[in-house]
């Protein structure tokens, strides 16, 4: 790493990025695509985080089967994540219980945060993709 | 029973046109005609020859191009739609073509039902 | 036969299903589909609502979306009826008009 | 008329339409695009209503001024709807109220129906058209 | 300066501003801009939260986007200020980042 | 100060890419710079050069050309997101590009700001 930062003749930019899901899977393509932004964006060496808010917990709701709709199901690919190294996921709380949810529901381990720390977390990005 | 089928959003972006055609699909299965599907609005994308989804996933455009050619169905790209999001001739797969909103009217009037789709 | 209302966005994002419950009528039909079958989950608060309106009004849940969305329908609250697309294109075809709420 | 049914060899096909209007103007582009179906499906002498409920009742507020965010004002083309024989609009009293709106803060005249009026008269269509 | 947020939902329709408030922090900003707008009025009910949210973050309105929309600023309600794109742009650089809620 | 831009919707459809782009205008004349315009999901569809919307309406895709002709600003379109929804190299108006979404994780990295602009 620090061949690179001579070569790039500056510090090495890492930020910190947040990907903000809040949509629910299959009814719209945000969930899909945002993980596919998070796909390539794992090479560039980032400090990735993974945030799930409102309907965006169900994106992680284990046992979609999507075969009659039509569509993929491409909630296997959050297990993947790991091999990807990124490994910061964040579930809220609060949008969790509303759902009636909790973090055995889920298809992959994520840290379960409530708003107020959540929110805190949000506060120390640099960058925020929303989808 | 005569439907007509208002597809409002273009494909992927939304369910809309996933559903729109698997109401179709399943209409046919019922024995039941398809007066027309019309597209409108972002709808209009649906037509776009030009899409190519991963190999996994399904095509949209396909899917519609098929199954107007198996049961003759009549898919009309609203001509102002399509002009201002860039849908005209050239870009059209097989089975669509562009007409204006008056097709829309005359669905709503000569099918049974008219079921719209979109956001 | 009455409307048969559609509705597909999830209530816990919009409020096109307190619109859809406001201005339907008993006697209708309300057909949840695509994201708005979280809506008829027990474990929700539109739940709630949903199961009152199933006294005068007959609900329904597109299957194919809920298992899409990895429920099943013994996660639904009592009083709705789980239909396949066959099943819609029944409604709409036994209802006098479609009604979407979008 | 009889003479068109006479032509046709059948009773003319008078269907009853509702345009139902949900979402506020300039967001998205549904409230222009319903207008532009209204104004065509006027040429075929159906019987026409136009509803707008919840956020739709914003289309039809007065002085809209869109210039700033460079898109073209549309809101004169509802005043223009009577010139097309359009004139059964209708407000939902529920909607205009959670919005603090009135009667006069609409461009044109609209009977403005409560809900329950609102929900039988829907009853009564033939042809729902949403955007 | 922390974070400003962005919403572009009208809060009657969607649920976007009610996670923005209860996921934003005492010295940020929040933007309303496109149908957001309708928030701030004060003859709505979600007016009041924004009044409430005013007290210990920064509320700003989008003003080409409230005049498209047939409003003026002294509809809106106490505490939130008026931006232009420029001013938008402003904030934009004058937070550290910048987080939508779409 | 270095803007980054995301524009997650089409043209016309939603307002998002014309809040980007007064946004973009506007940071512009305050002598800031746009390191890249980044068009992804439904965004794609901006850049589709065959759009002819009404004579008294904004020509949405035209305006993001000539902003990037005048000021050399680097458009990119998702390759990914671009195939499927048919917007190739065939359909592109002056000015965008077609590039993989790794375009879109370096402007996050080089772009003082990175502003999201969707539905």
């Amino acid at each position: 790493m620090s061949d690179t930062q001579e070569t790039e003749g500056k510090q090495r930019n890492v930020k910190r990025f947040m990907f903000l899901n809040r949509k629910a899977p299959y009814g719209t393509i945000y969930a899909l695509e945002s993980l596919e932004v998070v796909l390539i964006g794992a090479a560039f060496d980032q400090d990735v985080s993974l945030v799930f808010v409102d309907d965006g917990v169900y994106q992680l709701k284990k046992g979609q089967q999507s075969k009659g709709i039509g569509q993929k199901n491409f909630s296997p690919t959050y297990r993947a994540l790991e091999d990807y190294d990124v490994e910061k996921l964040y579930v809220e709380r609060e949008s969790l219980e509303a759902r009636g949810l909790t973090a055995e529901d889920l298809l992959v381990p994520a840290r379960v945060l409530g708003a107020a720390e959540l929110g805190a977390l949000m506060e120390a990005q640099d960058v925020v993709l929303s989808f | 029973m005569k439907f007509g089928i208002l597809v409002n959003e273009g494909p992927y972006q939304h369910q809309a046109s996933d559903s729109a055609y698997q109401f179709a699909v399943a209409a046919l299965a019922r024995g039941h005609q398809i007066y027309r599907v019309f597209f409108y609005n972002d709808g209009v994308n649906n037509a776009n020859k030009l899409t190519e989804p991963p190999q996994d996933d399904r095509n949209i455009t396909r899917q519609w191009s098929a199954l107007a050619a198996e049961h003759d169905i009549d898919m009309v790209v609203c001509v102002a739609a399509g002009m201002r999001r860039g849908i005209k001739d050239e870009l059209l797969a097989p089975g669509f073509h562009i007409s204006g909103l008056g097709q829309l009217i005359q669905a709503g009037i000569e099918a049974d039902r008219l079921v719209v789709f979109g956001d | 036969m009455s409307v048969l209302h559609t509705t597909n966005k999830s209530p816990l994002r919009t409020r096109d299903l307190e619109s859809c419950l406001r201005l339907s009528r008993a006697g209708c039909g309300i057909l949840l589909l695509e994201d708005a079958v979280y809506g008829a989950l027990k474990a929700t608060s539109a739940g709630a609502k949903i199961e009152e309106a199933a006294k005068d009004r007959r609900i329904y849940v597109l299957g194919p979306d809920l298992a899409a969305r990895g429920f099943t329908p013994e996660q639904l609250v009592a009083g709705v009826a789980v239909v396949d697309y066959g099943g819609f294109v029944d409604l709409a075809a036994e209802y006098h008009h479609v009604q979407a709420w979008l």
